[in-house]
């Protein structure tokens, strides 16, 4: 950890401003992130899973991926959340406290969890620690789409009989006979 | 920037997710802790695709977008039914594995 | 090596006209029963029809080299290739896959398992059957992974769901069991590919050809224990070997027929497939050091099989029990580095294949019949049913290894080549491991003929002496067992059919190993 | 063991070293011997797949195939006789080498050798599969002959000829270099068995047509004893060590088939499992063995026989790695051939139909083991170092069975369990013989005791099939009446096999005793070593036969007739359960007759094939004929064995000790008990049986007679050769508990041992590791519950340590 906060120090100087934009958007994700895995009540985890996505909206912005950042609040937070809280309302589970997860599946997973996060980090340290991202300017849309369009062509394609799939899926699993 | 920061960032975001998966007895919930993994996942995309000035990690970043919105679509139906058929989405009750 | 590029659409038909079929099958609905088992059963014929041509195409004076070979791009990122040949290790292999998978869908015609839907469970076996080809013509590393695994996962689902009493249980330790020694191997492979390179393009290769011939040239030593320990216990955990045989019994005794049929005719075969094919040719220095242990544990599987057979109770697991005495005469053999020893372990697998496969196949037509495999109960059932029970008599002498049966090829050569083992391998060690082996054949004799005698002998108990369900062997049971009862004698009669195939292709894979110093005794 | 086998490394350098005394041409018979065997096997087939639908039930195709192979074994012996004397052809260099190219029929034998640069061997250079057999440089054929004509000289026969075997292979599979053959090898020793096997096995056929008729498994019957006809011929024609493991297998097999013939009563299916397990504890001791003399004698490269065997006989082979294969093969001798320890199975095996007892375990099958150490006697000639010794391994086995099995007999009531420690007894005096040295003597009395014990059995069985039951005391007695012509027979056989002049028993056996060459003040020296224990046995073992033969007659055909009132209570007389009861017993059909008529014909005459030298009845080119046509003196793969004088006295010694035997039995039963019986009406179960129902003769009101007669026997006894009742008991109860005890143990321990590993270790330690995984987890507080519970989310939770940590196991193993 110590060579990363060395390597951000060193690098302070010249994108100040986007290390610690990117420091208050980190530490607001990833509270939100942990309430929305702990807090007990549905609708409050919906909402924290907006500032969530958010955060990943934002990342993208620092990033320079504009387009996936809006296609993210529209599609996440415009979509999917809302989507959330129609489930919510549907199956009218107990929005209050329903959360009496015994202490040693909880203990469980944080041991996952953890064990989990300590082979990535040190596997992205070891591997990663010197790289530097040079964000200069924005991605085009026009590449993205172009892109799209051309090289990806058959990718998107299967993505679109996908969701076309899932769509029928929905509907033949959720209905009401 | 580091590429790092990002990455260990979604690395974070997705044990979290992780955690939440595991924990979650309320199927909504879990499946919001999916979401939290996959947005995880997006960050790395986008973050390799930067590194390496390629278009594709964000053309695959929306592929996952869509394909998340598929699994939400899909995912809530399944909680729909599990609740219509036995008004819980508990999921410690469904057990149907058991061995 | 040299290899030989004939036809390059065959192995590719040959492996994926299963799938295909099993895919034709999907579009059909699932009432359909007669259709889809004519359906299966065409698909399988097709598949055999194949295999026969493979048998003509294939050119039985360079045994030794790889044929049919295709190489083909594939995931170009990581190296890997589609490459695919046939040799003489493979070819027996893979013509008793062909050959069984046919037979077990004749039987399948009137024996489809608890809960019915024929249409599931036959795809899932020509999906397995896909597999299985392709772990034995894949000549690259991730290829051959890849039908490892897709093996696994119709097995899992053939337990699961048309299993027996504990079915899931079972399943799920077959399945966590081979994911775990899974895993071991697909590190071990990674490990391989990070640290050789392909000399002609100084890159780094999955590339089955490629590794065997540097044969772990380069890599340190300690290294290439510890990689050919991964798979060991990938490989180790599908033979199985003796510590990581616990799956086993539970994976038989509950599976459907069909399902234990194919898990000891073909199934068990690819982890001591993947030993001759790729542990010892890429890592010969390794095995050479490994190979006093893989011959400990194989005796002790020998003796510990024969121990756990007398205990048991139960038929089915009784017969699974004896896969594991019988896989460790193949390890045996397999241990010695000898191309005498591995040509013992490929006619072994055949062998044990033909015969544990007829054996589960006379269980699951004694359990149709009595609705018990409990040994107690039995008896008497060469009365009942007196060809049944001359066949299990028959199977039992074969598996006991009696000359002039298959079963005999298998354990006596293996047993004569651990007197003589590789240069480099203690001798001391493995003459005891002959004489435990040799000790092992009597345990085998004695519970086979104990099986026998509480089975089949005496008269039949009160609980089914006029039970009208016991009826003899049925026109189907006929049809699908005469070729491996055939198949039996003839191979016990002329083993040099199966020995003159497999023979060039050991001695040049082990040839491989002289070239970088591991030497090679015997012969 | 490790030390012992890694001592036994192969010294062997250079290849198997070159056999003279072998050829691949001679008479059409000789080189085509396979077809005796294939016959049989033939009919086997033929029987399982047609037999129920045939008018006889198969057994015409049965009698037909043994008929014709009966035949060609006569024509084969026939031309070996001429072969012995008369042949000129030429010598093969090598078994494994030199086929002529004018035999087409074997000209795939694939067995072309490059280092012989013969000319008439050039135009098989192109067979591939020469490159696996390693070359050995050795001599050129015209060395060979000489060599031959060299052993001429040293031949004792007046025609000058050496003694040449007849041999003929093909290559069966190749596998890592190491090639297979199978083939035949015809010499004396090869046709003697097809001749006995042959002729016995056509006998007991015929035999069986009436014996066995209306059992209900009668074509299966036929079937097996085809089968083993088929395998008995393949074992005793081979002509490599492997052939001779498969052979031995094969009969094994349809012995066990045959023993459980009537398997729906346990103790006969106990009984054929304890045959075949306790042969497959001697197969080890096979296994071991054959594959020590393949490594150490083969070069690791020949299976060959001869070769084998020639090497060792020039020395070739160290002495260790013989000890080792010679012991190793002991054990195998001791199972299939019944020498104590391992003889508890044959008795156990008469719970077969008599038939095969009388082919199988009696004539053929049991002296396997017999035959293979002649056929390898080299192995135990020098690892057992035969010459110039008083005590080795394998005579002194013999001879402890010899007087062993010989007690046990005398305690006996069944008659076919006489019979079968008779044969024990008679396999204790063979194998004694070949440890001693007499090899001719050995083979001989195998071939004497096939006739005359086939002859008791099969005669036994012509009792049995009358009383149906086998029991002497209980239904038999007095059958001489009721069975003239079986009573002659079963004499002639008895006597034979107590050895009185001049049946068949009295040249084997005497034969035997020269052979031992102890006790020179006989004039009995010359043999190999000199055995002085060891004749003394085999003169115990001469009285023992005679006297408890004396006891089975009396009892089987002498006294009352105790059966009748009880039918057939009898589990072994199955093959009459199911035929009305006869009333009286009487004699049997003529297809039971015949066949004892021949062979007591036989057990009278056949002992004069092998008259001693210098035996002056008749003139010196009848002597030794035997020996002459079947020993392979001079051979190269065979050791120079010495050969023992007989001598008139010892031969009168032996005789004299035999009638003593027989008359003491004589004076005991004939006289004694018979008067007893005669005198107070009783009939002979009622009867006291001296030593052992003291307390009956107490309540039958007879005190002071029986303490009287208790007194005397036991005087007898003492003379008769010690007290036989204690120690036949103490012989029996050692047989019964302490070596069955220890079999029974061992298995009942091997499940016990299986059933705690399994249920200790397998279901225990292993399962547990695997499933306990939550509670050891538990334990180190991290409290993961139980793999299985079917919660997705542990499964997951799995899932992504598992993945975790293998991901971590990846990045170390990339770090190194």
């Amino acid at each position: 950890m110590n060579s990363v906060l060395a390597a951000v120090s060193q690098d302070a100087d010249i994108v100040v401003a986007q290390n610690v934009f990117f420091g208050v958007i980190a530490v607001s994700m990833l509270y939100a992130a942990i309430r929305v895995v702990t807090t007990s009540n549905v609708v409050h985890a919906a909402l924290w899973l907006v500032v969530a996505l958010a955060g990943v909206a934002a990342n993208f912005i620092l990033l320079g991926s504009e387009f996936v950042a809006v296609t993210q609040v529209l599609v996440y937070i415009g979509a999917v959340v809302v989507l959330f809280l129609f489930g919510v309302m549907l199956t009218r589970a107990s929005l209050g406290d329903d959360e009496s997860v015994a202490q040693e599946k909880r203990s469980m997973a944080a041991v996952v969890g953890v064990l989990l996060f300590g082979v990535m980090a040190f596997a992205l340290i070891d591997t990663w620690s010197d790289d530097r991202l040079v964000i200069d300017e924005p991605q085009q849309v026009t590449e993205v789409s172009d892109s799209i369009f051309s090289q990806y062509i058959i990718p998107f394609e299967a993505i679109s009989v996908l969701l076309l799939a899932a769509l029928i899926g929905a509907i033949v699993v959720a209905r009401q006979d | 920037m580091l590429l790092n920061q990002f990455l260990l960032l979604a690395a974070a975001l997705f044990c979290i997710g992780v955690y939440g998966v595991l924990v979650r007895k309320n199927g909504m919930l879990v499946l919001m802790s999916v979401e939290l993994i996959l947005n995880a996942v997006n960050i790395n995309l986008v973050a390799f695709g930067a590194l390496t000035d390629d278009v594709g990690g964000e053309v695959f970043a929306l592929f996952t977008i869509a394909v998340a919105a598929a699994e939400v679509g899909i995912g809530l139906a399944i909680v729909l039914l599990m609740y219509r058929n036995r008004r819980s989405i508990d999921l410690s009750e469904a057990d149907l594995m058991k061995g | 090596m040299e290899t030989i590029a004939d036809l390059d659409w065959l192995l590719t038909a040959l492996v994926f006209a299963p799938l295909a079929g099993a895919l034709v099958m999907a579009l059909f609905p699932q009432d359909e029963e007669e259709l889809h088992k004519r359906l299966a059963l065409l698909t399988s014929l097709v598949t055999l029809g194949l295999g026969v041509f493979l048998f003509v195409e294939f050119d039985y004076d360079n045994a030794g080299r790889l044929q049919q070979f295709v190489d083909w791009d594939w995931i170009e990122v990581i190296g890997a290739g589609y490459t695919m040949g046939v040799d003489g290790m493979s070819l027996p292999l893979i013509g008793l896959t062909v050959l069984v998978m046919p037979l077990v869908f004749i039987y399948s015609w009137d024996h489809i398992p608890k809960p019915g839907n024929a249409k599931a469970f036959l795809m899932l076996m020509l999906i397995l059957e896909t597999g299985m080809i392709g772990t034995f013509v894949a000549q690259d590393l991730i290829l051959f992974f890849v039908f490892f695994e897709v093996v696994l996962l119709p097995m899992f689902f053939m337990i699961a769901v048309w299993g027996g009493e504990d079915r899931r249980y079972a399943s799920l330790k077959f399945f966590l069991y081979t994911l775990f020694g899974s895993a071991l191997m697909l590190l071990s492979f990674l490990a391989l590919f990070f640290l050789t390179t392909d000399p002609a393009t100084g890159e780094h290769t999955f590339n089955m050809l490629v590794l065997s011939e540097s044969a772990g040239d380069g890599i340190v030593r300690s290294t290439q224990l510890i990689i050919f320990g991964g798979m060991f216990i990938g490989f180790g955990v599908k033979v199985p070997m003796f510590p990581f045989h616990t799956w086993l019994p539970d994976a038989h005794t509950q599976a459907p027929t069909q399902g234990s049929v194919i898990l000891a005719a073909v199934l068990l075969k690819l982890g001591t497939y993947g030993f001759i094919r790729i542990a010892i040719p890429m890592l010969p220095e390794a095995a050479e050091a490994w190979a006093p242990w893989i011959g400990l544990f194989a005796v002790i599987g020998i003796i510990y099989g024969a121990l756990g057979c007398l205990a048991q109770t139960d038929m089915k697991r009784l017969i699974a029990f004896s896969s594991v005495a019988h896989m460790g005469f193949v390890m045996l053999g397999i241990a010695t580095l000898t191309d005498f020893g591995i040509n013992a372990a490929i006619f072994g697998m055949v062998a044990h294949g033909l015969i544990t496969g007829m054996l589960f196949f006379i269980a699951g037509s004694v359990k149709e019949r009595y609705h018990t495999l409990e040994i107690d109960r039995l008896g008497g059932m060469l009365v009942q049913a007196p060809k049944l029970g001359w066949i299990l008599g028959f199977c039992a002498m074969a598996s006991l290894g009696l000359p002039g049966l298959a079963g005999f090829w298998g354990e006596f050569p293996a047993i004569l080549s651990a007197y003589n083992p590789a240069a480099g391998i203690p001798e001391e060690t493995f003459r005891g491991y002959m004489v435990v082996a040799a000790i092992g054949t009597v345990l085998a004799a004695g519970y086979l003929l104990w099986l026998l005698q509480r089975t089949a002998m005496g008269e039949p108990s009160e609980e089914f002496a006029n039970d009208p369900e016991i009826t003899d062997v049925s026109t189907i049971e006929w049809i699908a067992w005469t070729p491996f009862l055939f198949l039996i004698v003839l191979f016990g009669v002329a083993p040099g059919l199966i020995f003159e195939v497999t023979d060039p292709a050991v001695v040049e894979s082990l040839n491989n190993c002289i070239q970088v110093g591991c030497e090679v005794a015997g012969g | 063991m490790n030390a012992l086998l890694a001592a036994a490394l192969p010294v062997f350098t250079e290849g198997p070293s070159e056999v003279s005394s072998v050829t691949r041409e001679a008479n059409w018979f000789l080189e085509n011997a396979f077809i005796i065997p294939l016959l049989p096997a033939i009919s086997f087939l033929l029987i399982l797949f047609f037999g129920k639908r045939m008018p006889k039930k198969g057994a015409e195709f049965g009698i037909a195939a043994v008929g014709i192979a009966f035949v060609l074994a006569l024509i084969t012996g026939a031309a070996w006789l001429d072969h012995r004397d008369n042949f000129d052809g030429q010598l093969s260099e090598s078994p494994a080498t030199g086929i002529e190219p004018a035999h087409d029929d074997h000209a795939d034998d694939g067995h072309a050798d490059d280092g012989h640069e013969d000319e008439g061997h050039e135009d098989e250079g192109e067979d591939e599969h020469a490159i696996g057999v390693v070359a050995d440089d050795g001599s050129t054929s015209s060395d060979e002959v000489a060599l031959a004509v060299e052993a001429e000289g040293d031949g004792h026969g007046e025609e000058g000829h050496a003694y040449v075997a007849v041999q003929n292979s093909t290559q069966w599979l190749q596998s890592g270099g190491i090639e297979f053959s199978a083939g035949t090898l015809v010499d004396g020793l090869s046709v003697m068995m097809l001749f006995v096997v042959t002729l016995i096995s056509l006998l007991v056929h015929i035999y069986s047509t009436d014996y066995v008729s209306g059992d209900r498994r009668y074509t299966h019957f036929f079937a097996f004893l085809s089968l083993f006809t088929a395998s008995m011929l393949f074992f005793v024609l081979s002509d490599n060590i492997l052939q001779m493991i498969v052979g031995w297998e094969l009969v094994g097999v349809c012995s066990f088939a045959l023993i459980g013939h009537w398997w729906e009563e346990k103790p006969n299916s106990d009984a054929a499992l304890k045959a075949f397990l306790t042969n497959r504890v001697g197969d080890v001791g096979l296994l071991v063995g054959m594959i020590t003399l393949f490594f150490a004698a083969g070069g690791g490269q020949t299976f060959d026989t001869l070769s084998i065997t020639n090497t060792i006989n020039q020395g070739g082979v160290s002495h260790t790695a013989l000890v080792v294969a010679a012991a190793a093969l002991m054990a195998a001798v001791m199972s299939k051939s019944g020498q104590f320890i391992l003889h508890t199975w044959l008795p156990d095996a008469m719970a077969g139909p008599t038939p095969v007892s009388a082919l199988i375990h009696a004539a053929t099958m049991v002296v396997a083991g017999i035959y293979m150490v002649a056929r390898l006697y080299p192995v135990f000639w020098e690892g057992m170092q035969i010459p110039g010794s008083s005590i080795n391994l394998l005579a002194t086995v013999g001879a402890v069975t010899l007087v062993g099995a010989g007690l046990l007999a005398f305690v006996q009531t069944d008659i076919k369990k006489v019979l079968a420690y008779s044969t024990v007894s008679q396999l204790g005096y063979m194998a004694m013989a070949l440890g001693v040295g007499a090899w001719t003597a050995a083979v001989f009395h195998l071939f004497t005791h096939a006739f005359f014990k086939a002859n008791l059995f099969l005669g036994s069985g012509s009792v049995a099939h009358a009383v149906h039951s086998f029991d002497m005391k209980k239904d038999m007695g007095g059958m001489r009446t009721f069975m003239p012509q079986t009573y002659k027979t079963f004499i002639i056989g008895s006597v034979a096999l107590a050895g009185v002049f001049p049946l068949a028993g009295f040249w084997s056996k005497d034969e035997i005793l020269v052979g031992t060459g102890g006790w020179g003040i006989f004039g009995g020296t010359g043999g190999p070593g000199s055995y002085t224990f060891h004749l003394t046995m085999g003169m115990i073992g001469a009285a023992l036969t005679a006297a408890y033969m004396t006891r089975c007659v009396y009892l089987t055909f002498h006294g009352e007739y105790r059966g009748g009132d009880h039918g057939h209570d009898d589990d072994h007389a199955h093959a009459h359960d199911d035929a009305a009861h006869h009333g009286d017993p009487h004699e049997s059909g003529p297809r039971i007759l015949y066949p004892l008529y021949i062979l007591s014909g036989f057990s009278i005459l056949i002992g004069l094939v092998n008259l001693p030298p210098g035996f002056q009845l008749v003139p010196e080119s009848w002597q030794e004929r035997f020996l002459h046509f079947i020993e392979p003196a001079g051979a190269s793969y065979f050791p120079a064995v010495g050969h023992a004088t007989p001598s008139w006295s010892l031969a009168i010694i032996s005789s004299l000790i035999a009638f003593g035997g027989a008359g003491l039995a004589y004076w005991y039963y004939f006289v004694k008990v018979d008067g007893l019986a005669r005198s107070t009406g009783q009939k002979l179960t009622e009867l006291p049986n001296g030593l052992v129902t003291t307390n009956a003769w107490a309540r039958a009101g007879h005190k002071v007679l029986v303490e009287k007669y208790y007194l005397d026997h036991l005087y007898t006894g003492i003379i008769a050769g010690a007290t036989k009742g204690p120690i036949a008991r103490a012989a029996n109860w050692t047989n019964t508990h302490l070596i069955d005890g220890v079999v029974n143990t061992a298995g009942e321990t091997a499940v016990r041992t299986g059933r705690q590993v399994y249920d200790k270790i397998d279901q225990g330690l292993i399962e547990g590791f695997i499933n306990g995984s939550g509670r050891v987890s538990d334990a180190t507080g991290q409290e993961l519950r139980r793999i299985n519970s079917g919660k997705v989310q542990n499964y997951a939770a799995i899932l992504f340590a598992g993945a975790a940590i293998l991901a971590g196991a990846f990045i170390v193993i990339l770090a190194l």
